[in-house]
């Protein structure tokens, strides 16, 4: 089976060429979207297949290279086409494919009658295509191509209305943020590559065999620097602090992008990427505070944001934002496997929540459609009560939000907690762990707050919606609830194969899993961590019990903030105006972003062609010749047309000649 | 009595070259000039070439200045009244100023080959000058004496081509 | 008294010499026997007159004869020579027919003139002494003063002549008196024998009257070639003449110019090579960059050439400062490519301009190229030639010049004249421009292109192209012809 | 005899004195007559050098300056005339048609 | 078969004497007939390609007398190496495409323009297989002269301006170079070496002084025709002006004439001269490639912004090229043939829209994507091609060379371009954003009609390529490398020889940027340079930690 791999790239390909060449010609929605969710599925199918074969096998054999073709051979450097499977893979397969047929499935309903059906689906499918690739490279390069594949896929998938102009700033942002973090990837892939190379005759960009050499490198140093920009790379990607701001524009795609793209998987790939390269990133001790640092700013800071906003995708996209924070902290701290697993449930439960908001603003659209109002479909304020309208919608959203906030018993809560673990009991930052446990907590507040924050104004209380809509608001098809059905299954109990050993009801399989890929980081790691008192079995049940109190605050306060006391929030808005609109503003980072890079690039490139190019270097080239001109036009005017002036002239060359040489 | 004869004719050459190019009627200025060349003449039967002198008469004082004067004549021309050209004078005297100093160092520091062609003061005055300049140029030079006929040919016709009223 | 004994004469080295000029004269003769009719045969016959003193002078190729005590000499160098005038006299003659007639002065004294002058030119190629160079000289003058103005009822055509005649015959005076200065440094005439003395010499660089007597000489010729300073003649009488004439005298007297200073220096004053190529060096540069600056702002196409022609004369200067194999058969390659390209673009000029020379603008070759595309591809060859790009014998002639100078490690004479190249491209392209890029604004007069004109213009193609693609054929015979000089 | 160098001197000075006029003068014919004088000098120089050399070939020379001074003289007058004919004026003032 | 290049080379001049004996008014004929000549010149080069043996050799060598005369022999001698064997392919593949996009763009003097592209491709060929530096340099100035005319004849309304700056610009060039060409042939004279052959000079031993000048002279000229930055503004205007089909080969095949001049000539000539300047041109590369796209980022006309955008990509090639490294060569030749697949089709889809619309102003379009789907698709794989997105021919190119050039010396150099990855998408995104996303608005662009079947014909074999050498570029880079490795080679030893030079060790700084120039005691920026190699992990590595 584990040969077949690359049947898991093809399929989607298959369909992508399928739609995107043939589209328009078949016009019927039911084939387009039919092929397309049987390619995905199809992969799914074969990763099912690859992990059973791989549940089968001793842990040291779970590892397989495919080499497809030769890709790049120059000089010293390889890279093929080349797929790696192995269990973090595998995983990442699971999720992928899972997830994204469930999407599929769920974008036949919610695309219906799109101008460009064909193409959404052609692009969705390439997307799998890049983010399976993505998974699967065995080297750098092959993961470089689905990384920037993924890119690519997002673009033209933010862009997808692209009549609009908010929908191709959104995109054209989302490329070239990633761009920015595949400068860094790049550099960082250099760097490695280039110091195995010269350093120990070793060159390689293929993972495997870097692994083999790992202990190599040394810790820190050039090691550091590498990592940082492969970080720098992961940022760009998974939306960090400070390239995390294309990810809310991003919400300008259609909503089963939304769920697939930016919340399931190609953010996530950051973290598969650190987790790809743990046993290097674990070599340099400052990489990995930056990470944790950067994941828990990140998880605050986007969790503030959140609270503040309005549109129910925005609302989530932050906290697509915070969750990834929340992931790279694990990373940051050592938590690999944590950080994982927290991508996998909240591939589950963020899935759901974004295809739930995308039912409800289907219904919403729908509704105002009927009306021909222009109301924002998308605006929770003009939401309200539709938990009776869309009774499944709710209950699957309500229980992914459970799951995201923390709830025991739900797979968020297992993940979660096992990252604030983590971070307070890591060995590696020192003193840092408590604050960035501190930080962790009070941004799992706060992702409670806003979570229920969301539920309560869209599902509770009065229906604010335009009252002759209101009639026409109803649940979605069947082909929309399935997925959600599915994936809030998944939220709910996803978490327990993952589950704290400390609970000791199930054996943390997840762990188990993983652990073939992350135990030479570890080792590694072990190497500089503290060996001080591991804190105690007591330790970590209290946290465990502060973080779901934590998490009870936050409902609370949304509960009444919400629910009981609606003029809260507005007072609230009223008694601290300027934090609230730098809230709600995203504490003005598009704008720092604008000042600081976008409108210095422009007013140099203008300076630079009409100054520089235009003014200087043709100034120059056409200043040469016009001097050559000039002094044509002086020259002609010697030829004065008088011969006693051509006389001397001659006259004068003799004299200066003879004169010369006379007196020389 | 020769150095003084000498000087005598150089002053007149001289100031009658003067007057060449100072006089403003052009007639003035040819008469001044076949002064001069007959100046010319004087020197060159000091310096033993009678026949030169007689040529030099002859055609330059006789046929060519003819010919200025006639044309002169003919066109009638006005005296060169027309403004001077300070200017132009003032620099065209220092280039001839400058030109006369350069060849008179040249000639000051020179060094001119040494005289040993067989042709003697003595020589010329025993065998005639006429015969001797004949005996060079049908023996040595009779390519560059025939060249002349065609120099002559060429003139002839292109001062015909030129000035014939009607052809 | 004796009489005086003519000493037996091989006439064989002018023997084309004799044949131009009883040519000459027959025609002149005929002339005047058949007054007034059309006067084209009179053009065919100094024609087939030029091809076969061209045949004449190719059975001498190989020989060395020297004859009339050392005053003439057959010799390759003189052979190449004397084709590139027979070159541009045929074209010329060509060329002269339909314009004489367009502008009412086709007098049948045109073609004996054309051919003295020829005759002119050949005795300075083949002179070995400073008489015959200076009679040739005079002979090629006289007659071109002439020609110069010769369209006497054409104010351009007269000032041209009275302008040329004028500071000729002051350029005369200066070369004269260096003829003297050298006579007296060395007491003869000769330049074998002057060679000879010269030779013995010691330390003859610092014999100033020796050196002084070069340079005024030099100024005699240089004003020949349009050398800056003395090339302030050349845009006056080159836009005044009649154009065919012009024609000719851009390229028969600048290569005769050539032929007789290079035969001077090299025969007779080898040993001052140090003295007159730093004198070439800076008359060299001086001529190549006053001449290209100077034609940028041109708007006449006869006054651009004559520009182009100083300029041209300064390449040839630069392959003379070198003063080596190469360099000097760079001069005699050039020289008779320029006599191709040169007259095949005033013929096309001859055809573009109209009646009393108007017309001559640049602008006025506007559309050409699409109105009459084998006329503005032949004039696109002649002009891309002149400015040196390959494939055109212009080309392989300044690559020859250069690398004259370049291999006698005149590396940065070679860089100014690499970048004076350049800044001519403008002024041609200028042309082309016209031609090729800018619609014309009036109805355009079309000249009636006779068959001499058009066989000038495809010998002057195919002369400039051949040369350009395979240029052994001449460059072999240049070389030969500077080894035995 | 007077020695070679008086003889050179003079003709020096009547060859500067003939560029002077060249220089200085506007009539055409004037400005002719100056390149005789020019001419002259140069005659006067090499019948001197031929004189002191002991050989005939400067005065041979001489000879043929003196007929091609002829000969440019009946062109250069012919010129003149027919430039007279066109401008009534044989200032080369006149003669500034073509410039620049 | 033996004299096949020959047969390619001159093949189109036939081709131009076939159309002389067609009428003028026959357009149709006449650009068929043209096409089916560059297509047969296409196939015919298709046999080299065939009888291409992989290895560093000249293959397919003519070498005929030609001129000998005076201290000079040149010769008519030809052959190809891996290096040149994919120019000349791109040159016989792009001109079919060049033809078909005029069939309706050249309405006027059709068979002139016809004629024009066939002399040019002849040039081109011609310089790409020559190996007689003469020979090389007579190629090279005769394909100025139709692209002369190409642009000022068919070209804008700035036309004549562009024209002439080319003509001029190139000729300032090439003609120092002449005369370096000539003493060069002179100083190899000393040394036994009898003609213009190219690979005898490759032996000969120049003393230091007169490598830089000659390197200089040589540079300077191709630096011209790449264009490298501060010498490119004759470019955007020479694009600009130029007819697509002129903007086509001018990108595709023309600029490579300097990068080509530069690998087979400059380098291997002067090798240690190259090595001494290396940071000097790396430096005035990765200056091309920030500053063209900063340029590029705020233009107005499409054109122009594609001529800058070309410049930005010329100088990847060039860092690449002077890193002296398998990688970095091949990544630069490998660069030259995407650039001309890509941007050539970025020029014909300019093209597609201006012969619509007859504007190129970005502030005229928008939305287009609506109207013409076909287009936008083909637009925007052109466009990420441009942009280097994995999978697609620029990647490749792009990676190998900052690879290369990371590996070399000129690490900091190349840290800097990769930032140019950045700001390609940022103009190529925001210019493809403008035309083809938004409100279709302008009532102008609302009946605009989707490409047709001949537009469609143009652009699949070039998007084709773009994946095909995006996703399996072995065959095209296995040809080249035993050549490339060859190159490498002499460089390499020369670089050893030369004494003024240090030493090339990967870990040294490059002379040009002193260490005190970097932020101090920043780990990330003094790392790579100078660190030291620590072998075991139990080496006292700096950890923070490891103190408390």
């Amino acid at each position: 089976m584990f040969d077949k791999v690359w049947l898991i790239p093809l399929f989607p390909l298959i369909g992508f060429l399928i739609n995107g060449l043939f589209g328009k010609k078949i016009k019927n929605e039911a084939v387009i979207g039919g092929i397309g969710t049987l390619m995905i599925f199809l992969s799914f199918l074969v990763s099912c297949g690859i992990l059973m074969q791989m549940i089968g096998l001793p842990p040291e054999q779970r590892v397989f290279e495919k080499v497809l073709f030769p890709w790049i051979h120059s000089g010293n450097f390889k890279a093929d086409m080349a797929f790696l499977v192995d269990p973090l893979s595998v995983i990442m397969l699971m999720v992928v494919t899972g997830v994204g047929s469930l999407i599929h499935l769920y974008s036949i309903g919610y695309m219906h009658g799109e101008e460009g059906f064909y193409r959404f689906f052609a692009y969705l499918n390439l997307f799998c295509m890049s983010m399976l690739l993505l998974v699967l490279g065995s080297n750098m390069l092959v993961m470089f191509i689905g990384w920037e594949g993924v890119g690519l896929c997002s673009y033209l998938l933010i862009g997808y209305y692209f009549h609009k102009k908010s929908a191709g700033d959104a995109a054209k942002k989302a490329f070239v943020m990633n761009r920015v973090g595949d400068f860094g990837f790049l550099i960082g892939l250099f760097t490695l590559y280039w110091w195995f190379g010269s350093n120990h005759n070793i060159w390689t960009i293929n993972f495997v065999e870097i692994k083999a050499a790992s202990h190599l490198l040394p810790f820190g140093g050039v090691v550091t620097f590498a990592t940082l920009c492969f970080f720098v790379g992961a940022t760009g990607k998974s939306a960090q602090i400070p390239l995390f701001t294309w990810l809310p524009d991003a919400m300008e795609g259609p909503t089963p992008v939304s769920a697939l793209i930016h919340a399931a998987t190609m953010v996530t790939a950051g973290v598969y990427m650190i987790g790809r390269m743990s046993f290097v990133f674990i070599k340099s001790p400052e990489t990995m505070m930056v990470i944790a640092v950067v994941g828990a700013a990140t998880a605050i800071f986007a969790a503030t944001i959140g609270t503040a906003q309005n549109d129910i995708k925005r609302v989530l996209a932050y906290s697509t934002v915070s969750q990834l924070g929340f992931m790279f902290l694990a990373m940051g701290v050592g938590a690999f496997s944590a950080g994982i697993f927290h991508l996998m449930t909240h591939a589950f439960f963020k899935a759901c929540l974004f295809l739930g908001s995308g039912s409800v603003i289907h219904a919403m659209h729908h509704a105002l459609h009927k009306i021909h109002a222009h109301d924002d479909a998308q605006d929770m304020r003009n939401m309200g009560g539709l938990r009776k309208a869309m009774p499944i919608t709710f209950i699957t959203f309500l229980v992914s939000t459970i799951a995201i906030s923390g709830i025991p018993g739900f797979s968020g809560f297992f993940s979660k907690d096992e990252i604030l673990w983590m971070a307070f009991a890591n060995s590696y930052h020192g003193n840092l762990n408590v604050v960035l446990w501190g930080i962790g907590a009070v941004a799992a507040c706060f992702t409670a707050f806003y979570m229920f924050r969301l539920v309560f104004m869209t599902f509770f209380g009065e229906c604010r919606i335009n009252s002759k809509a209101k009639s026409y608001l109803h649940e979605s098809p069947l082909v929309i609830t399935i997925p959600l059905m599915v994936l809030g299954a998944l939220a709910a109990v996803g978490g327990y194969i993952g589950m704290p050993k400390i609970l000791g009801m199930l054996p943390n399989y997840f762990e188990h899993w993983l652990e073939p890929v992350f135990a030479l980081a570890n080792e590694y790691g072990s190497t500089y961590a503290h060996h001080g008192a591991h804190p105690s079995h007591a330790i970590e049940w209290g946290l465990m019990g502060l973080s779901v109190v934590i998490a009870l605050i936050g409902i609370a306060i949304a509960f009444t903030m919400y629910v009981k006391n609606t003029e809260l929030p507005g007072k609230f808005v009223a008694a601290f105006p300027t934090l609230h609109r730098v809230v709600y503003n995203k504490w003005y980072i598009d704008e720092l972003y604008d000042f600081i890079f976008v409108n210095p690039c422009k007013a140099a490139g203008q300076f630079l062609w009409k100054g520089f190019d235009v003014l200087v270097i043709d100034g120059v080239v056409n200043g040469v010749a016009n001097v050559v001109m000039g002094l044509s036009g002086i020259f002609r005017y010697v030829q004065s047309g008088y011969i006693y002036n051509y006389a001397f002239s001659m006259a004068l060359g003799v004299v200066v000649m003879l004169g010369y040489y006379i007196f020389k | 009595m020769e150095t003084l004869f000498f000087l005598i004719i150089t002053l007149v050459a001289i100031v009658s070259a003067i007057l060449v190019i100072t006089c403003k009627n052009p007639i003035n200025s040819a008469l001044s000039l076949i002064m001069t060349f007959f100046c010319l003449a004087t020197y060159y039967v000091m310096l033993d070439a009678p026949f030169m002198a007689a040529v030099q008469v002859m055609v330059y004082a006789g046929a060519i200045m003819v010919l200025i004067v006639f044309t002169i004549m003919l066109l009638n021309i006005r005296i060169d009244a027309s403004k001077k050209h300070s200017h132009k004078l003032i620099f065209g005297s220092i280039i001839g100023f400058f030109t006369l100093l350069n060849i008179a160092f040249v000639l000051m520091r020179s060094r001119a080959a040494v005289p040993t062609g067989p042709y003697s003061g003595d020589m010329i005055k025993n065998i005639g000058h006429t015969e001797l300049i004949g005996k060079e140029m049908f023996t040595n030079f009779l390519l560059p004496f025939e060249i002349t006929s065609i120099l002559l040919l060429v003139a002839i016709v292109g001062a015909v081509i030129l000035a014939k009223k009607k052809i | 008294m004796d009489m005086i004994l003519i000493p037996a004469v091989n006439m064989a080295p002018i023997l084309p010499e004799i044949l131009l000029s009883v040519l000459a004269m027959i025609l002149l003769l005929i002339n005047v026997f058949v007054p007034g009719g059309k006067k084209s045969n009179l053009a065919y016959i100094s024609f087939l007159g030029i091809i076969a003193a061209g045949v004449l002078v190719a059975i001498g190729w190989g020989a060395h004869i020297e004859s009339f005590s050392g005053s003439v000499v057959l010799d390759n160098f003189a052979t190449f020579f004397k084709m590139t005038f027979l070159v541009a006299a045929g074209l010329a003659v060509l060329i002269s027919d339909s314009y004489m007639e367009r502008e009412g002065c086709n007098h049948g004294e045109l073609y004996p003139l054309i051919l003295f002058s020829v005759v002119g030119m050949m005795l300075m190629a083949s002179g070995t002494d400073l008489m015959t160079i200076f009679l040739g000289l005079e002979v090629m003058s006289v007659a071109l003063y002439v020609l110069a103005g010769f369209n006497r009822g054409n104010k351009k055509s007269n000032e041209a002549g009275l302008k040329y005649f004028l500071l000729g015959a002051f350029s005369t005076g200066f070369m004269l008196y260096g003829m003297a200065l050298i006579y007296g440094a060395t007491g003869t005439t000769r330049l074998f024998k002057i060679a000879e003395v010269v030779g013995q010499m010691t330390l003859p660089t610092t014999n100033i009257m020796l050196v002084a007597g070069m340079l005024l000489m030099m100024t005699g010729f240089a004003f020949k070639i349009a050398a800056a300073p003395f090339h302030m003649w050349t845009p006056d009488v080159y836009e005044g003449a009649p154009t065919p004439m012009t024609a000719f005298m851009s390229a028969g007297p600048k290569a005769a110019g050539f032929a007789a200073l290079l035969r001077i220096f090299l025969v007779a004053l080898p040993t001052l090579q140090v003295e007159w190529s730093q004198v070439l060096w800076v008359l060299a540069v001086l001529t190549m960059t006053v001449g290209n600056i100077t034609a940028l702002r041109q708007d006449n196409i006869k006054r651009i050439l004559a520009y182009s022609s100083i300029a041209h004369a300064g390449y040839a200067l630069v392959g003379f400062t070198a003063g080596n194999g190469t360099g000097i058969a760079g001069i005699l390659f050039y020289m008779l490519s320029y006599a191709f390209m040169n007259i095949g673009a005033f013929a096309i000029i001859i055809l573009v301009t109209k009646k009393g020379e108007t017309n001559g603008n640049v602008s006025d070759f506007a559309g050409l190229g699409f109105k009459h595309p084998l006329l503005a591809l032949a004039m696109t060859l002649f002009l891309f030639s002149l400015a040196g790009v390959p494939p055109a014998a212009g080309f392989i002639g300044k690559f020859y010049l250069f690398s004259g100078a370049i291999q006698e490690g005149y590396i940065w004479l070679a860089v100014i004249g690499v970048l004076n190249s350049a800044a001519s491209v403008y002024y041609y392209l200028r042309i082309m421009v016209y031609m090729y890029f800018k619609e014309s604004t009036e109805e355009f007069e079309w000249v009636k292109v006779t068959a001499p004109i058009a066989l000038a213009i495809v010998i002057a193609a195919v002369g400039t192209l051949i040369p350009g693609i395979v240029p052994s054929v001449i460059l072999e015979y240049a070389q030969m012809a500077v080894k035995l000089i | 005899m007077e020695n070679l160098n008086s003889y050179l001197i003079v003709s020096a000075v009547l060859f500067s004195i003939g560029t002077i006029g060249v220089l200085t003068r506007k009539n055409a014919i004037v400005m002719f007559m100056c390149i005789e004088l020019m001419l002259n000098a140069v005659n006067l120089t090499f019948v001197a050098f031929s004189r002191y050399l002991g050989n005939l070939d400067g005065q041979i020379f001489v000879f043929f300056i003196m007929t091609v001074a002829a000969a440019e003289a009946a062109v250069g007058l012919a010129l003149f005339i027919s430039f007279y004919n066109n401008k009534e004026s044989i200032d080369v003032d006149d003669a500034n048609l073509m410039k620049w | 078969m033996s004299n096949v290049l020959s047969l390619t080379t001159f093949l189109p001049i036939l081709g131009v004497l076939l159309l002389l004996f067609i009428p003028k008014d026959s357009k149709g004929v006449l650009r068929n007939v043209t096409l089916a000549v560059t297509i047969v010149t296409f196939l015919v080069s298709l046999l080299i390609l065939t009888g291409f043996q992989t290895n560093a050799e000249f293959q397919f060598v003519e070498n005929v007398p030609w001129i000998a005369a005076g201290p000079f022999i040149m010769r008519y001698n030809i052959g190809i190496d891996g290096i040149s064997l994919w120019l000349v392919i791109l040159t016989t593949f792009i001109m079919p495409i060049a033809v078909l996009s005029t069939y309706t763009a050249v309405e006027e003097k059709v068979k002139e323009y016809m004629v024009c592209l066939l002399l040019l491709e002849t040039g081109m060929l011609g310089a790409f297989i020559s190996l007689d530096l003469f020979l090389f340099y007579i190629f090279w100035e005769v394909m100025l002269i139709p692209m002369y005319f190409m642009i000022g004849i068919w070209g804008g309304k700035n036309k004549i301006y562009a024209a002439v700056k080319f003509f001029i610009y190139t000729m300032v060039g090439s003609l120092l170079m002449l005369v370096a060409l000539i003493f060069l042939y002179f100083k190899g004279m000393q040394a036994g070496i009898t003609d213009f052959g190219l690979l005898q000079f490759f032996d000969l031993k120049l003393d230091m002084a007169t490598q830089i000048w000659l390197f200089m002279a040589f540079a300077f000229a191709f630096a011209i025709k790449v264009p490298m930055f501060p010498l490119h503004t004759w470019l955007p205007d020479a694009h600009t002006e130029a007819p697509t089909a002129g903007s086509v080969i001018l990108a595709a095949v023309l600029l490579k004439m300097g990068t080509y001049g530069y690998v087979r000539f400059a380098i291997p000539l002067f090798p240690e001269a190259a090595h001494k300047f290396a940071p000097f041109i790396a430096t005035l590369a990765v200056i091309g490639i920030i500053y063209a796209a900063l340029v590029a980022m705020v233009q107005e006309d499409v054109k122009k912004l594609v001529a800058y955008s070309s410049v930005a990509h010329l100088g990847f090639v060039m860092l690449g090229i002077f890193a002296f490294n398998t990688e970095g060569i091949t990544g630069g030749m490998l660069q030259m043939i995407n650039h001309g697949i890509s941007t050539g089709a970025l020029f014909l889809i300019v093209g597609f829209i201006y012969e619509r619309r007859h504007t190129r102003l970005i502030t005229d379009f928008g939305g287009l994507s609506k109207q013409m789907p076909v287009f936008a698709t083909i637009f925007m794989i052109v466009t990420f091609s441009s942009v280097g997105l994995p999978g697609t021919n620029g990647f490749v190119g792009e990676f190998l060379i900052l690879l290369g050039a990371f590996e070399s010396q000129l690490r900091w150099w190349t840290i800097v371009a990769t930032s140019g990855v950045i700001l390609s998408a940022v103009y190529m995104l925001w210019v493809f954003q403008r035309v083809m996303f938004g409100e279709l608005d302008n009532p102008k662009n609302q009946k605009l009609l989707d490409l047709n079947a001949r537009e469609i014909t143009i652009m699949v074999p070039l998007v084709v390529l773009i994946f095909f050498l995006g996703f399996y570029p072995k065959p095209f880079i296995d040809k080249m490398d035993p050549a490339i490795k060859k190159l490498v080679a002499q460089v390499r030893v020369a670089s050893v020889n030369a004494m003024a030079i240090p030493c090339v060790d990967p870990t040294q700084m490059p002379a040009g940027v002193p260490a005190s120039a970097m932020p101090p005691g920043h780990p990330a920026v003094n790392m790579p340079a100078g660190h030291p190699v620590v072998e075991s992990p139990a080496a006292p590595v700096a950890n923070p930690h490891a103190a408390k």
